[in-house]
């Protein structure tokens, strides 16, 4: 298989409009991957797949990544006015770089048997604006797995012929893969040597608590 | 010949028939309260506390409470003893499993540094209180190093050679250094 | 009855006057009646209990565990066990179901077949009802089965058991045809619808040999539709469809419990017990023993022998084959088991028609002639069943 | 840990208010009015005898045909990936052994193979001959037992269940002896396995494997040739090659569809380069073409065991850089996958750099190979979405997670 | 034999009003499978087995199973039916039924069956079979054939698939 620099040059002549990002991997050995923007993310899979030398028929697997909104310090130069005289002075700046959601498309080929190519997608932020494309209609491995998306990170899948949850029960409220979703504080009530849950416990099952 | 398949398939249903009454290779069933199957000595079923001597005064634990942090699903509890003006001793003053929760995995085996906690192969533990019963506590964790021997006596042997050698090395080194530091519990010496 | 007016004369006679006028009360024959039917009962309630036990040890067997046996020695107790069970078990009747129909359709299931069992002939004088048409009462009792498979799936308002009933009235149906075609070839050779007369006509041997029917060709043909049949009628495997657990959960039974399902359990093996009953009186020479020096032994255990024999026989089928599926059923009894009995009907008619034949070992040859005929046929039909479906053996092969 | 000051049920605020659609509901069957009377609304599980487990499938049947299914998952969902992003890399093995219960040791490989991709550890010749032994027996007793399945579907009473269940005993007989549990193994470990094997244990294997093609033989004899069994699986939910690579179907299920691809081919992981296997492929995709393929590969795991068992050689059995505890692997992500024998198990990892994982996820085999269940089971019997479903081969532990 | 007669009789009674009165299908269906077999009771009583047990198999064992057939196949069988009990042509009904009736009642009394009844014979199915093979023999053939044929039929219809798949 050509190497990602190479397919993204590639993918950038055939798609001038979309934005392509290579996002390196940290791990040595393990491939990077190619960051498509939502909009062409469907052209581009189709790409993948119906070019000659790529051939990735097989989507083998799709991935949610929650990553939460970030606050990152940065130490600018700026120039200030002091005592009438301009001077540059370090400012640390806090900027807060807005979390998204990301979807990690790992691409195989069956005739060819090169792979994995690995593609991601992002959302615009975690809250309001978590549409991506869906590839059901160019594999329908992704139907399951963008279902389970959508049930546990939230992301919405733009012509996923049955979004629904796949996991969670219908009519549950949260989606219980994002980093900061909290557990709702009902359970059953099993004695346990843990203090705290205990505390907790007790809270909801006072008779039974008092007996165990 | 249509139904040749079936006769064929009825053929060996028959050779099996006969063959559990002669064949042990086919009839494997054991008839378990009376026979009883020979356990590996890998066989795990849930974690023991090992001690040498006293019962109490003798466990290895010293309370480092690695094992709790590791064990999956959380079924391990322990809370320090400490001595009259609040420090925390190297014992454990609680030492609870919660066998109901606990999967066997042997993971707070492998992580612990001190061998003191180890897998039992009583696998009969059921109780009519599910509650009180399958908590276990220190006392009913507690077993001695002898039982240990019996159970697993290759790793258990492999475990003392460990210990004595890690001991002798620590008088080694306590007497190179001519340590004023407390003899007491050398071979114990290491960050919580 | 003879037995037993003979034994109660011989008691009579042995004890005194007082006795005879219980004598006189014991022959008469409503209270005849109701003792034979009370040891025609028993009996097979009994064989029902060993058979059940010997069900789960062979079945066991074939699947190379012990089966059960902790409930006495060698679990021998286990069918006590398994009724005790049954009786205090909590009957669930589901709240929307239809009470009444869902009540009695256990007992439409059992009773009829309870009268079934009354005509056949389990020994030279062991016949409780000697009815001149005694397989067209068997036949017509058999149709009571439909009609309770329909009540209970209908009356317990549950999908599994609507499709478990639509399947079993069905099924009953479609085999109905052959298994009557295929006892009509014993009807139309012995010329009797007596069941008592049809055994008596398979005694007579040539050379030592047993005269039953299965030694024909039709015989053996409609033996094996029979057969067949009797298994697709008394819902054993492979033709459990209408209970198929596999598929839906236990059919027009799924919402029975306790006693009920007992009854069900019970009716479905009297019902295997009746057919495989009516099988040794039509085709295995009844309660005849084999040969002839072995006639001294009772009839009854040549009668039991025999069942026991074709009860293993369903039970080893049970333990070897999956089942079918219901359209492939509905094929294989229109499709091949009518042909089939038709033919076999053919085939009599042959066999009868060259009965005059007197040239040296024309028996064989017309043995052999019939035989083809039957034979060609089951293989053509089979193959041709096979093709049709494209269904064979496949050959595979593996990655470069 | 939670946080116990939050209030009863409290959801975090920031979640999708506006954008949270309403679980979207599929278009009632019943707007074709008239027929509605005519059909039967079915929801086949989550008690059923035939489902392998607590799972649902709503169907509408014409008479006995089915017109509409849809698989309901979750019932035996328990956050999985999120359990193992909240402890430590190590914590999560034995929960891998859990995903799919009757073949723990593929998972442990599985989730083995990921990590020290991530962490960059090499595994010790030894331990690779152990991970393929452990692996290939997996495949044999999953296989084995995936046909007694079927067959019990099928309605054959049980035996040939009974049967694979017996020399599954023998396999797990060894698996307990290797690693102290017999289906929770909790055996492999970053870097290699955990304990090396116990004396005799070879020889106790070479046995079995000389005896196991017997129990073959006979299940050839008892099933490939049985007019019913063919009758019952020719032909039925076939499928195609293009949806099969389409839907992303692994294991058996793709090479039946006649798709050469085997990752132990493709990838070579682990030392499969070494050893002579054959890939057997089905031409018509349907059940038998499955249910043969499994028996066929049985054969071939054989093929892998007994040079595996000849040549293993002594040494090590872990990567001595492989740390139990304090645990960290660089940054970065990895995806190591195996040919499990339900078909193509893959662990996609994220690390931040701490002793947890960021991201943990499982690629089930046995939920993605259920995507086109609908499409094999349209215009079938209800009879044969029990053997479809048996064929496809699934765990619910793992379907679910 | 009275006092079985009378049981009888109003085992088919009973069953025959509850088959016209009930509002459930279903139990109107088996309702009046209890009356054929009342009838066919009847006919057992009086020493007729063979039409008896015949009786049985046909109304019991086919038609009474193909109106429950009917009934499974057709949407809403189990819901009660909502319309009046009594039709409001009920005038025409009760006619028509005391007109058949009368014709019967009629017929029976003319047939001198109230005097003195002679000794019922015994009529073997032996009886009934030579009865057919010989003052019979044609019409019994013609149907034969008919009856064959139209199995054959079936069969031949069977084999033939509509769409070979």
């Amino acid at each position: 298989m050509e190497t990602l620099p190479q397919l993204k040059t590639r993918l950038a002549a055939a798609f001038p409009k979309a934005r392509l990002e290579i996002v390196p991997n940290g791990s040595p050995g393990n491939p990077d991957s190619l960051w498509v923007d939502a909009a062409s993310g469907l052209k581009v899979a189709g790409f993948l797949k119906n070019d000659a030398a790529l051939q990735l028929d097989f989507l083998s697997n799709v991935t949610g990544l929650d990553w939460l909104d970030k606050t990152v310090t940065e130490k600018v130069r700026v120039k200030r006015e002091f005592k009438g005289q301009e001077i540059e002075v370090d400012e640390i700046l806090e900027k807060i770089v807005p979390g998204y959601l990301e979807v990690v498309y790992h691409f195989y080929s069956t005739p060819l048997r090169h792979g994995p190519l690995v593609l991601r997608m992002r959302t615009e932020n975690r809250t309001d604006r978590t549409h991506l494309p869906s590839l059901v209609p160019l594999y329908r491995s992704a139907e399951f797995q963008e279902r389970e998306i959508y049930d546990l990170y939230g992301v919405i899948f733009d012509g996923h012929p049955d979004l629904r949850r796949l996991l969670m029960w219908e009519g549950f409220a949260d989606h219980p893969m994002r980093k900061d979703y909290c557990e709702p504080d009902d359970y059953e009530y099993e004695p346990t040597p843990h203090g705290a849950l205990l505390e907790k416990a007790r809270r909801h099952y006072p008779r039974e608590a008092a007996h165990g | 010949m249509p139904g040749f398949g079936i006769i064929k398939g009825l053929k060996e249903t028959a050779r099996n028939f006969f063959g559990s009454y002669h064949d042990p290779g086919r009839f494997v069933t054991i008839q378990y309260p009376e026979e009883k199957r020979e356990h590996h000595e890998n066989y795990r079923s849930f974690p023991f506390l090992v001690y040498d001597g006293d019962p109490v005064k003798g466990l290895r634990c010293v309370s480092c409470k690695i094992c709790e942090k590791e064990c999956p699903p959380q079924c391990i509890y322990i809370v320090p003893e400490q001595d009259g003006s609040g420090k925390l001793l190297k014992f454990p003053r609680i030492f609870d499993i919660d066998v109901s929760v606990c999967m066997g995995c042997q993971i707070c085996v492998e992580v612990c540094p001190f061998d003191s906690i180890k897998m039992d192969q009583e696998f009969e533990v059921s109780t009519a209180d599910r509650f009180g019963g399958l908590i276990l506590n220190r006392s009913k964790l507690a077993k001695s190093n002898e039982y240990y021997h019996q159970i697993r006596p290759a790793e258990a042997t492999a475990v003392d050679a460990q210990l004595a050698a890690e001991r002798e090395r620590q008088q080694a080194k306590a007497a190179a250094a001519k340590s004023p530091a407390p003899a007491a519990a050398a071979t114990r010496e290491k960050k919580p | 009855m003879t037995p037993w007016s003979t034994l109660l004369a011989l008691a009579g006679d042995a004890t005194g006057s007082w006795l005879a006028q219980l004598k006189n009360l014991a022959t008469h024959p409503w209270v005849v009646n109701l003792v034979a039917m009370a040891v025609i009962l028993g009996a097979n309630a009994a064989f029902f209990a060993v058979i059940t036990l010997l069900e789960r040890k062979g079945l066991g067997r074939i699947q190379n565990r012990p089966g059960p046996n902790r409930a006495g020695p060698f679990g021998i107790l286990q069918p006590a066990a398994d009724g005790i069970k049954m009786i205090t078990k909590e009957d669930i009747v589901p709240e929307r179901a239809d009470q009444l129909v869902h009540f009695l359709a256990p007992l439409v299931m059992l009773a009829p077949i309870t009268l079934a069992l009354a005509v056949l002939p389990y020994g030279p004088q062991l016949v409780a009802v000697n009815l001149d048409a005694g397989v067209l009462f068997f036949f017509a009792i058999g149709t009571a089965g439909e009609l309770a498979a329909f009540m209970a799936g209908w009356s317990s308002r549950n999908k599994y058991s609507l499709l478990g009933a639509m399947r079993a009235i069905a099924q009953m149906i479609s085999f109905e045809l052959p298994l009557v075609l295929s006892t009509l070839v014993v009807i139309m050779m012995t010329g009797s619808m007596s069941l008592v007369e049809i055994v008596a006509g398979q005694g007579s041997a040539a050379w030592g040999l047993p005269g039953w029917n299965i030694f024909t060709p039709w015989g053996l043909a409609g033996f094996l539709i029979f057969l067949t049949a009797a298994a697709a009628e008394s819902n054993r495997s492979p033709f459990d469809l209408p209970e198929g657990e596999s598929e839906i959960i236990g059919g027009f039974m799924t919402e029975y419990s306790g006693f009920k399902y007992a009854v069900f359990f019970m009716a479905e093996y009297f019902g295997m017990f009746a057919v495989s009953g009516l099988g040794i009186t039509l085709f295995l020479g009844g309660w005849h023993a084999p040969f002839p020096f072995l006639e001294w032994v009772p009839g009854i255990f040549w009668y039991v022998a025999k069942l026991v024999a074709l009860v293993f026989g369903f039970i080893w089928i049970r333990g070897t084959l999956p089942r079918l599926r219901a359209d492939q059923l509905m094929n294989f009894s229109w499709k091949f088991l009518m042909p089939l009995a038709l033919l076999n009907f053919a085939t009599a008619i042959l066999w009868h028609a060259t009965a005059g034949w007197q040239f040296p070992g024309a028996w064989l040859c017309r043995w052999l002639v019939c035989f083809g005929i039957v034979a060609g046929a089951f293989t053509g039909l089979g193959r041709a069943m096979l093709r049709r479906r494209q269904v064979g053996p496949r050959i595979y092969r593996y990655a470069s | 840990m939670v946080d116990f000051a939050q209030p009863e049920n409290a959801f975090k605020p920031g979640l999708p208010g506006a954008a949270e659609p309403a679980c979207r509901v599929v278009p009632k069957y019943s707007d074709q009015g008239e027929r509605e009377g005519d059909w039967l609304e079915i929801s086949m599980g989550p008690q059923h005898p035939s489902t392998h487990g607590v799972f649902r499938m709503d169907l509408v049947l014409e008479g006995e045909t089915v017109i509409r299914l849809k698989p309901v998952f979750g019932y035996l969902h328990r956050n999985h990936e999120k359990i193992a992003e909240q402890t430590t890399y190590l914590s999560s093995m034995p929960y891998t052994d859990r995903l799919d219960y009757f073949c723990s040791m593929t998972n442990n490989w599985a989730y083995a193979l990921a990590v020290e991709k991530l962490a960059g550890l090499q595994v010790p010749e030894r331990a690779e001959y152990i991970r393929i032994i452990t692996a290939e027996l997996t495949r044999l007793q999953n296989h084995a037992c995936l046909m007694g399945f079927l067959m019990q579907d099928l309605g054959a009473m049980g035996t040939p269940l009974m049967y694979a269940f017996r020399e599954r005993e023998k396999i797990l007989d060894l698996f307990e002896a290797l690693s102290g549990a017999r289906m929770m193994c909790n055996y492999m470990r970053f870097g290699g396995c955990r304990i090396d094997l116990p004396p005799g244990w070879l020889e106790q294997t070479r046995r079995l494997v000389a005896d196991f093609p017997r129990f073959l033989d006979e299940f050839e004899a008892l099933l490939t040739g049985n007019e019913i069994v063919m009758a019952r699986l020719q032909g039925v939910g076939a499928l195609s090659r293009e949806l099969a690579i389409n839907a992303g179907i692994s294991g058996p299920m793709l090479r039946a569809s006649g798709v050469n691809y085997d990752i132990r081919k493709v990838d070579q992981y682990g030392i499969y380069n070494r050893f002579e296997f054959r890939v057997p492929l089905g031409a018509h995709g349907d059940c038998y073409d499955r249910f043969m393929l499994r028996l066929l590969e049985m054969r071939e795991s054989l093929r892998i065991l007994e040079p595996a068992l000849k040549d293993i050689p002594s040494g090590p059995i872990i990567d001595a850089r492989a740390k139990l505890r304090n645990f960290k692997p660089r940054p970065g992500e990895a995806y190591g996958r195996i040919e499990a024998p339900k078909g193509e198990l893959g662990f996609y990892l994220v690390s931040d750099g701490s002793a947890n994982p960021y991201r943990y996820r499982v690629r089930p085999p046995s939920l993605i190979n259920l995507t086109i269940l609908e499409d094999l089971c349209l215009g079938q019997k209800v009879a044969d979405v029990v053997i479809i479903l048996g064929s496809v081969d699934i765990v619910l532990g793992e379907v679910d997670r | 034999m009275q006092l079985a007669f009378t049981i009888i009789a109003l085992l088919i009674l009973a069953g025959a009003t509850a088959a016209v009165a009930l509002r459930n299908l279903v139990h109107c269906v088996l309702c009046l499978a209890v009356a054929f077999v009342g009838v066919a009771a009847l006919f057992l009583l009086l020493g007729a087995e063979f039409v008896g047990l015949a009786q049985i198999m046909v109304y019991v064992g086919a038609v009474a199973i193909l109106m429950v057939f009917a009934l499974l196949l057709t949407r809403n069988a189990d819901l009660p039916a909502t319309g009046p009990l009594v039709s409001k042509s009920w005038l025409t009904g009760v006619s028509i039924a005391a007109l058949v009736f009368g014709c019967l009642a009629i017929g029976i009394l003319a047939s001198g069956v109230g005097q003195a009844a002679p000794p019922s014979p015994q009529l073997s199915v032996r009886q009934i079979g030579e009865e057919l093979m010989r003052n019979y023999v044609l019409p019994l053939e013609v149907l034969g054939v008919l009856l064959t044929v139209s199995m054959i039929g079936a069969v031949v219809i069977a084999m033939t698939d509509p769409k070979p798949d």
